[in-house]
């Protein structure tokens, strides 16, 4: 009988109930919070999903993110092979293969000076590295919770990746993905206080059309330009120019369609399960956490003025063709923030459209916060 | 400390500008090519392309019945948009990947 | 000349017959008999298909599942590869991911007291245990093996894989797949048996509708629970649940097209050929393998058995609203037996329709195999 | 052994029932979820989707000629099916994905 | 400030432009030729697409196919992984498994003495070898080299990799691939040279209907030969077979589906940029890449020349009924030197359709090269 | 060394052409098969199958809305490639996959 009596007291030791801590449960709670919100509100639901789901394994089952050195059969868990393709940056950099496959950069190149705004709008990111530095996060850490500020969840993931910071993986996805979708939340207010209502109803002159052979031409200049000189950029601005040449090259319409659809989804499934899987409750339950959150606001808020008072200072200087409204979109979260331009211009005057022009600074700060990315890895030597 | 992180923001953000910048300048120039382009145009229309086409058409030895009806399907449905009978034209091929 | 001779003479010994034993062309007709199954009589040729042409495979070229340690130049072989990623329960798990975004656990919620016949079902695989201990087996081979019951491949192949019984691999994988495609046939002559005419004549009464949110959290409430209580199943029973979250949640199309798509027709492929080569003749043919086979028709009568007869005390306590038949559904191999519950009850009566009712305890039958896989593995301290 | 194995059967599934009932418990008690959604639902009907979906078509700047010619073929065959013209209505948008 | 100074210091010693040498920016321009080739000329730009784009992207940043060891934290390139994945002819393989997913073997099984002229054409390769040995390469390169005039991009990447010659990759891969978009360029003026008027306008008998039988039994017998005789081809022989049994046996449609779509373009995508990225220009700009160059060239020539003479032969001994212009086809570059017979005998007769019976050698020289690969394995004892 | 080349080339080749060779054979053998499938045949045509199809149609509870409207337009196309109305037939499933 005592056989029986030890069997079922293993049992009972190896349920999560001996083995979580306070800390998994509230975490627990808080994925449930986060599916919530994804499958309720919409927010980023193709992240949020399996990063909450990932949140919710690993807080039930910690072993599920083992590596094989800690096991005792040398077999790691399920997610941890997948985490490991995160940190070979080879996950988010198939994500922007996906993402340029599906990205008109058309409006771009048909008013180039978009670029300036997507520059400005980095000013975000810059702003909150001071920040961190300045409440003690140490030099690297303070450059991977900054890109949050740039609203890409691949450059962020890719960042942290290059720059050692596994630990706070979890908190920067999770914090950049969240306020990409609370970007029409967040943007129009400050849109609003920055600008006045004639600015807001100014409206733009028709984009010129664009030949097929720019097109053609844009992902491969981008690619020299951009990793000739930072070529630690090479497979995230690589990969994503590699999927716009896909698409715009005309030629080879199956790999454009593979890239932005199965073997994205792929991805995006074994990306956000194992980033979400990252967030173990000691990993993400501290204050570092906190501050993480409050940067990422910080870094968007910063990042939608400093596009709309470049903006503001475009308009000044071509005579009141720019609506400065266009660069907030400069922050990306494609093509949220570019919609967000639209809606605020189209309250003063909904005969409008500003969402052609907005898609350009909008696909501009995408390659502007890879830049940034890559300037913080050359300011590091990484 | 902060006087460094202060430096690295200060270039970083210049460098991100003048990269930008560097970019929108030669962009900027793609402008030329569509004047380029339309002086040096007096190539022959793609003929190789609709060879190929015909060639293709070939190889398929013959449709299966699944492909006989989406064929119906699909002619009937451009007959009706196009106000011409489905006998006017033959739906040639379907082809579903290169 | 004596290099023409030499050379000659290198390239006979090479081939596979100077290299093969009788086991090995014994397995090739094996394999080609699998095959001549699988097309002739569609049993089960999604899984059966690839498993043959492994298995060929594997008997004309063994090295083709050579570890790099064994191998000269530290390359292993093809097949190798990917069966690495079943032992660490990668491809399992994503079928199962697939498994989930394509099943409708509606019914299951609408009548939950049909999980109750899944976990009868599941004593098919409790007895085929007993037997096989009885029988010779140790601990971990006979729960490896007994799990053939539960008629569900990916289990199977996890749990073979968590017990560290990779050996018994080929033979269990080939002796579930094959019972699942024979389950029309093994199942209706104890159905009956067991059943009075006009048990099998019950008709049941509608399901209730179920509502979006009760689906949206099915797939949230059992995981926690189930992973909760048996942690180790959270590879399996979460990524089943993530599916099915996928499918319920209505905002992420693309993630449970792809993961019931693309990403579960790849797994299947690699999983497929490489559990087929886990099937060398020197690792099938024994008489284990035989005792694997008996053992897993045992299971499969004794859990039908099990449901039809809980099904009967149902009947009993429910003053006759529960058809028994529908508890032989409960061995899982979703959807067949729910197809077989409903096509002998249409024998007795062609206007009663058990299909809707016997998918309740068919899909109850999936998660109760997972639990009996994650009781094993608590018992054992995996 | 065969006694330890008998054991583990016991316990084995005993548990299997006990988690399975325990589930089934709890999913019987979804059935109170229609009751509570239908109480609290005085929610607004989705606007924000709406408004999305119309700037989802802005977004498109102008369908490529392979997608005018789908629009004119499934027109049809809605014009068809619902017994009205093709000028009744557009087809606004077909989106392959997201 | 002598911060900020040595800071833009580093920033610019990082650059690409004070780490790559001429060679580098020499393979830049070439990777740009090359997309020009395949995206303005249709030279096979599903896979000179993504090689060009390696290409570029490996001679900007060569550290994207870095190995972990050679890396300071452990963490090798994005591209060396997808790399390692062709060493270990996974991604070959894979992609051979597409192609028999959409190929139609129905031509050569209705008239099987085409597998002769499949075998006449592999005459380039081995003439090749010859040649490439008399120049001074070594065994094992001069069989990588040589197998370029089989036409069969997988099996070229296939055979470098089991014969060690990773260096010769990528010329070996870009020759391949080049001259089998040059195919309609090379072949006409020697199939004409070789042929009479009246030869290349006899007319064939219509090919024999082939029934489902047969084209299930054909993938498996070809296996079973052709490994049990060659086994070394089976990864390469078998995914290819594997691939046709799922498209012929008609009951894994999904298999068939995937295999030769999402599956085969995924592959597609990594095998061709990891390809490319083996030409950094130390490996690719030497004199060894030019005689690769002209090899490739006399192997295309030699095999076409080999393959309408043995259709002479044919035509000879069949009194007339064998049109020689098919034995081009046996070079394979599927289906693209089929519809060059097929252009070359309607230049003669318009109304001449020799394109169904150009598929038959056309497919059996895939066979061919696979087990002149085979041979070569055999003979060095790989 | 070129000596031994000759060889392996010569041998090679040899190889390479019995091995088709072979094959050619073995394959030229397949012509009796279907000789031999018509002396066997005579089975029962796949009673199994329509049985198993109308299962699956039962599985499906009940078509969202998105189907509904395939079905309408699907229906209308064939209604009219095949001269014949709506009411004559119905579109029982469709299988987006197996
Ligand atoms: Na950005
Ligand atoms: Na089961
Ligand atoms: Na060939």
């Amino acid at each position: 009988m005592s056989y029986v009596t030890e069997t079922l007291s293993n049992l009972i030791h190896q349920t999560a109930f001996f083995n979580l801590t306070v800390g998994n449960f509230f975490m627990i709670a808080v994925a449930c919070f986060f599916l919530y919100l994804a499958i309720k509100w919409d927010f980023e639901p193709l992240l949020l999903v399996p990063i909450a789901f990932g949140m919710l394994l690993v807080n039930i089952y910690p072993d599920i993110m083992m590596s094989p050195e800690e096991s005792s059969n040398g077999v790691g868990g399920m997610l941890y092979y997948f985490y490991t393709l995160d940190e070979w940056s080879i996950l988010p950099s198939l994500i922007f293969m996906g993402v340029g496959a599906m990205t008109d950069f058309g409006p771009l190149i048909a008013n180039p000076i978009s670029f300036l705004l997507g520059a400005a709008a980095q000013f975000g990111i810059f702003s909150a590295y001071l920040i961190a530095m300045a409440i003690g996060f140490n030099d690297k850490a303070a450059a991977a919770i900054s890109i949050i500020g740039g609203a890409d969840g691949p450059t962020s993931i890719f960042l942290a990746g290059k720059l050692g910071q596994g630990n706070l993986m979890g908190p920067i996805a999770v914090a950049a993905y969240s306020y990409m979708s609370l970007v029409p939340i967040i943007q129009p207010p400050i849109m609003k206080l920055f600008t006045t209502k004639k600015e807001r109803a100014i409206k733009m002159e028709n984009l010129r059309p664009v030949s097929k052979l720019e097109r053609i031409l844009f992902p491969i200049v981008v690619t020299m330009v951009v990793c000739l000189i930072l070529p630690t950029t090479a497979p995230l601005v690589g990969m994503l120019m590699l999927g716009n040449l896909f698409r715009e090259s005309g030629v080879v319409r199956q790999l454009s369609e593979t890239a932005s659809n199965a073997l994205m989804y792929i991805v995006v499934i074994l990306l956000g399960t194992s980033v979400g899987a990252s967030t173990s409750a000691e990993a993400f339950l501290n204050v570092d956490t906190l501050k993480i959150v409050g940067l990422g606001l910080a870094a968007f808020a910063f990042g939608t003025s400093a596009g709309v008072w470049f903006g503001k200072l475009l308009c000044f200087l071509t005579g009141g063709k720019i609506n400065p409204l266009i660069g907030a979109a400069g922050v990306s979260a494609v093509p949220m923030s570019a919609r967000v331009a639209q809606k605020v211009g189209a309250e003063e005057d909904p005969t409008n459209f500003l969402l052609m022009h907005a898609m350009g600074p909008n696909v501009a700060g995408v390659i502007g916060t890879a830049v940034a990315a890559g300037v913080f890895m050359a300011i590091f030597g990484v | 400390m902060v006087e460094q992180a202060l430096m690295n923001t200060i270039m970083g953000i210049s460098i991100v500008f003048s990269m930008l910048a560097l970019i929108s300048v030669l962009i900027y120039c793609f402008r030329i090519i569509p004047y380029l382009t339309e002086r040096f145009t007096k190539k022959e229309p793609q003929q190789q392309k609709t060879e190929q086409f015909i060639d293709i058409r070939l190889l398929v030895p013959e449709p299966t019945e699944d492909e006989r009806q989406l064929v119906a399907v699909i002619a009937a449905a451009i007959a009706a948009s196009e106000g011409i009978s489905t006998d006017d034209f033959i739906v040639r091929s379907i082809r579903r990947r290169y």
